[in-house]
C-alpha cells in the first residue's frame, strides 16, 4: 500500500516537472508578453500544486510536510499577484496584445 | 523514502550540473549590453547559486545567498541603476586584449593547481578531516546547539562575527555619508500618475498586506530557529529588511518612512552592534572572557534550569542565551543597515527629515 | 525517477534563461526571472527530499518571498522608473483615482 | 570514486572560469555598475571555491542529527558502514561547516560593500553626469589639461 502511494506521488512529481517544461516552452514560443505571462503563471501554480501533492504522498506526514504546505501557500499567493502586476504594468506602458483579429486595435479601457 | 533519496554519486552530478547553469549565466552576463538585463541576470545567478549551495550541503549559505544576493543586492542595484543610462557602450577592441589576456592568464594559473587540490567530495581532504571535524565533534559538548554553523559563527568565532557586523554597520554609515545629505527633488512624479499603473486593481495591495506581517513573523522564526536549523541573525535581518522593502515598493517610500522614521532605523543599526558588544562586556563583568557565554549565567542559577535536550548531560543555558542575544543584535544591525541603505538609494533622505525624526 | 525530475526542471530553467536573454520587451525578461524563481523553489523542495534533509524547506519559503519582492521591484523600475513611488494606496478607502 | 575523479577538474575549472569571467567583466566594461556586478560575480565565485572544498561525498548539512532518528537512518542506508565509521561523527557523515561560516558572513559583507560602491557611483554620476568609464577618463584628462594651461 505504502509502495503504491509512493509511486502515485512519483507520478505526480513527474507530471509537475512535465507541466513546468510545457510552461517554459510556452514562454519561449508564444507571440506576445500576455500569452507568455499566461503560460508561465498557470503552469507555475499548477506545477507547484502537483509537486506539493506528490512530495506529500511520497514523504508522508512530518514537520517538513507542513513547511511544504507553507511553500505551496506562498507560491499560490505570490505567483498570481506577480503575474497580475506584470500584465498590468505591461499594459500600462503601452504594450497591446497581439490579436488574431486585427479589427479592434485599441478598444480596451484600463 | 528510498524512492526519493539520491545516491551520493548522483548528488555530486547534480551539483556539477547546477554549477554549469551558474557558469552559463556568467557567460550571458559577459555578453549582456543593458544594465537592467545585467541586474536580472545577477538575480538569476544568485538564485541558481543558492540552489547549488543546497546541493553542497550548505543550507545556511544558501539561505543567505537567496535573501542577500537575490533580494537586497538586486534592490540596491536597481536603486543605483535608475539614475544612470541603461545601454552599456562597447569597448574599443584595442582596449580589450590586455584585460582578456590577463584574465586568461589568471584562469590558466588557477587551473594549474587543480591536480594538487583534493578530489571533489573527498572525506579525508585536509580541509574536512581536521578542524572541521573537530568543530562537528565538539559542538554538542561545548555549545549544545545542533546547528554547527551557528555554533561556530556565533560562539566559537563570535569575536570575528562582531567584526563582520561592525563592517556592515560601517558600510551603512559610508553609504549614508555619501548619499544621506542629498535633498530629494520634491515629488518628481505626482501621485496620481504613479498610481495609474495599478489603479482599480487592489491585488498587489492585498497581497502585500497579507505578506508583510507573515514575512516579519517568519524573520523572527528564522532568528530563533537558527540554533536548530538553517537560519540565524544575518538571514533574519535581511528577511526583515525585505519585508520593509516590500512595503516601500507597494505603498511608497514616504509611507514606510512615516511608519519607520529614518532616525529610528539609524539608531537601531547602532543599537544592534552595541548590543552585540554589550553581551561580550556582560560576560567580562561576570568574571569570564569577552563573549564567553558560559559566564553569562551564574552556575547556581543555571543548575536550577531544566537540562536542554541535545546537550549530552550539560546545561548550556548560558550559551543558548548568549547566542540568541548576539543573533538578535546581528539581526537588528543588518535589518536596519539594509533598510537605511535602501532609504538612502530610493528616498534620498533629506537632512531635515533625519533631524526631525531622531 | 528523481534524476529525471531534476533534469526536467533544469531544462525548464534553461529555457527561461533563453527567454530572459531574448526579451524582446522588459516585461518578458522580468517574467522569465519570476518563472525561473518559481521553478527554483520547486527544485529546492525536490532537492531537499532528495538529499534526505527536507527540514531545509525554510530556504524554499524565503525564495518564494524574495522572488515576489524582486519581481515587484523590477516591474516597478521598468514601468515607473522609480522605486520610491507608491503602487497602491495604503488606506483601504480608495477614492476612485481613475479619470 | 572514479566519478568524483572525473568531476574534480570540471567543477574546479568552472569555479575558476567564473572567477576569471567576473574579473573580465570588472575590467572591461565601460558602465561602472556593470563593473561592480562583475566584482560581485568574482566574489561569489571565490566563495564557490571554498564551498567546493567543504563537500564530503555522502555527507549531509552540518546540522547534527540524532544517530537513531529516521532521517539519519535513511542517510546511512546509502553508505557502507566502514565509510561511516571512518568519516562520520556519531554515526552520521557531515560536510565541513567551517567554509560555510566564512562564506556566509562574506556574502552579507559583500552586499554591504556593494552598496558603498554603488553610492560612490551615484555620486560620480552627479558630479560628472555620466557613468561611462571612458567618458569620465576623458573629462578628467580635459580638466587636468585646463589646470595645467592655467598654471602656465
Amino acid at each position: 500500500m505504502a509502495e503504491a502511494i509512493g509511486w502515485i506521488g512519483a507520478v505526480l512529481v513527474i507530471a509537475a516537472v512535465g507541466l513546468s517544461i510545457a510552461g517554459a516552452v510556452g514562454v519561449l514560443r508564444f507571440p506576445d508578453v500576455y500569452t507568455r505571462i499566461h503560460a508561465a503563471s498557470i503552469t507555475d501554480t499548477g506545477a507547484a500544486s502537483l509537486m506539493t501533492l506528490g512530495l506529500l504522498l511520497m514523504a508522508g506526514f512530518s514537520p517538513a510536510a507542513i513547511k511544504l504546505c507553507i511553500v505551496w501557500v506562498f507560491i499560490m499567493l505570490t505567483s498570481p499577484a506577480a503575474a497580475h502586476a506584470l500584465a498590468g504594468a505591461a499594459f500600462g506602458s503601452g504594450h497591446r496584445p497581439v490579436l488574431a483579429d486585427p479589427r479592434q486595435p485599441s478598444e480596451d479601457e484600463a | 523514502m528510498s524512492l526519493l533519496l539520491a545516491s551520493p554519486e548522483l548528488e555530486l552530478v547534480f551539483s556539477a550540473l547546477l554549477l554549469t547553469l551558474v557558469a552559463g549565466l556568467v557567460v550571458a552576463l559577459l555578453a549582456a549590453r543593458s544594465v537592467l538585463t545585467c541586474i536580472l541576470l545577477m538575480s538569476a545567478f544568485s538564485l541558481t547559486m543558492a540552489l547549488w549551495l543546497m546541493t553542497m550541503d550548505a543550507p545556511d549559505v544558501a539561505f543567505t545567498e537567496a535573501s542577500v544576493g537575490a533580494g537586497v543586492s538586486t534592490m540596491i542595484l536597481l536603486g543605483a541603476a535608475l539614475s544612470s543610462t541603461d545601454v552599456i557602450p562597447s569597448l574599443r577592441p584595442g582596449r580589450l586584449w590586455f584585460p582578456a589576456v590577463a584574465c586568461l592568464a589568471a584562469f590558466i594559473g588557477m587551473a594549474l593547481i587543480v591536480p594538487d587540490l583534493p578530489v571533489f567530495g573527498d572525506p579525508g581532504s585536509p580541509p574536512s578531516a581536521y578542524v572541521g571535524r573537530l568543530y562537528l565533534e565538539q559542538t554538542p559538548h561545548d555549545i549544545g546547539a545542533p546547528n554547527v554553523v551557528t555554533a561556530v559563527l556565533a560562539s566559537y568565532r563570535g569575536f570575528d562575527t562582531l567584526g563582520e557586523t561592525t563592517v556592515i554597520f560601517a558600510a551603512g554609515v559610508g553609504v549614508l555619508l555619501l548619499l544621506g545629505g542629498q535633498v530629494r527633488s520634491p515629488d518628481a512624479a505626482p501621485e496620481d500618475v504613479s498610481l495609474r499603473a495599478s489603479a482599480g486593481s487592489p491585488v498587489l495591495s492585498v497581497a502585500a498586506r497579507l505578506l508583510i506581517p507573515i514575512i516579519c513573523l517568519y524573520a523572527f522564526y528564522v532568528l530563533a530557529h537558527g540554533e536548530f536549523g538553517a537560519g540565524g541573525g544575518f538571514q533574519a535581518g535581511v528577511i526583515l529588511a525585505a519585508a520593509l522593502i516590500l512595503h516601500a515598493l507597494v505603498f511608497g517610500v514616504r509611507e514606510t518612512m512615516k511608519a519607520l522614521p529614518v532616525g529610528v532605523v539609524r539608531a537601531c543599526a547602532a543599537l544592534g552592534v552595541l548590543g552585540y558588544a554589550a553581551v561580550g562586556f556582560l560576560a567580562i563583568l561576570n568574571g569570564g572572557r569577552f563573549l564567553d557565554y558560559d559566564a553569562l549565567l551564574s552556575p547556581v542559577f543555571e543548575a536550577g534550569l531544566p537540562s536542554s535536550h541535545l546537550a549530552g548531560g550539560h546545561h548550556h543555558w548560558g550559551q543558548r542565551i548568549g547566542i540568541l542575544a548576539i543573533e538578535t543584535g546581528v539581526m537588528l544591525a543588518v535589518a536596519s543597515t539594509m533598510t537605511a541603505i535602501f532609504y538612502a538609494f530610493t528616498g534620498r533622505v533629506s537632512r531635515s527629515d533625519a533631524a526631525g525624526a531622531s | 525517477m528523481l534524476a529525471g525530475g531534476v533534469a526536467g526542471l533544469l531544462v525548464a530553467m534553461g529555457l527561461m534563461i533563453v527567454r530572459l536573454l531574448r526579451g524582446p520587451t522588459a516585461y518578458d525578461r522580468v517574467l522569465a526571472v519570476n518563472s525561473f524563481g518559481t521553478k527554483t523553489v520547486l527544485m529546492i523542495a525536490l532537492m531537499g527530499f532528495a538529499v534526505g534533509r527536507p527540514d531545509f524547506l525554510d530556504v524554499a519559503i524565503v525564495y518564494a518571498l524574495i522572488n515576489f519582492i524582486s519581481t515587484i521591484a523590477l516591474m516597478k523600475v521598468f514601468r515607473l522608473r522609480s522605486l520610491a513611488e507608491p503602487l497602491a494606496r495604503l488606506s483601504i478607502s480608495r477614492e476612485a483615482p481613475d479619470g | 570514486m572514479t566519478l568524483a575523479l572525473v568531476l574534480t577538474p570540471y567543477v574546479y575549472g568552472l569555479g575558476f572560469f567564473m572567477m576569471a569571467a567576473g574579473l573580465l567583466i570588472a575590467l572591461t566594461s565601460r558602465h561602472l555598475i556593470k563593473r561592480l556586478i562583475g566584482l560581485g560575480v568574482f566574489q561569489t565565485s571565490a566563495g564557490v571555491f571554498y564551498i567546493l572544498l567543504s563537500k564530503v561525498s555522502g555527507g549531509t548539512a552540518a546540522i547534527r542529527l540524532e544517530a537513531d532518528s529516521p532521517a539519519a537512518e535513511a542517510l546511512a542506508s546509502r553508505l557502507d558502514a566502514a565509510y561511516i565509521a571512518a568519516h562520520g561523527v556519531d554515526g552520521v557523515v557531515y560536510s565541513n561547516p567551517l567554509p560555510h561560516v566564512l562564506i556566509l558572513t562574506a556574502i552579507v559583507v559583500g552586499a554591504a560593500t556593494l552598496a558603498v560602491g554603488l553610492a560612490i557611483i551615484v555620486r560620480i554620476r552627479e558630479t560628472y553626469g555620466t557613468v561611462d568609464f571612458e567618458e569620465i577618463s576623458a573629462l578628467e584628462a580635459r580638466a587636468l589639461r585646463d589646470v595645467r594651461e592655467d598654471e602656465a
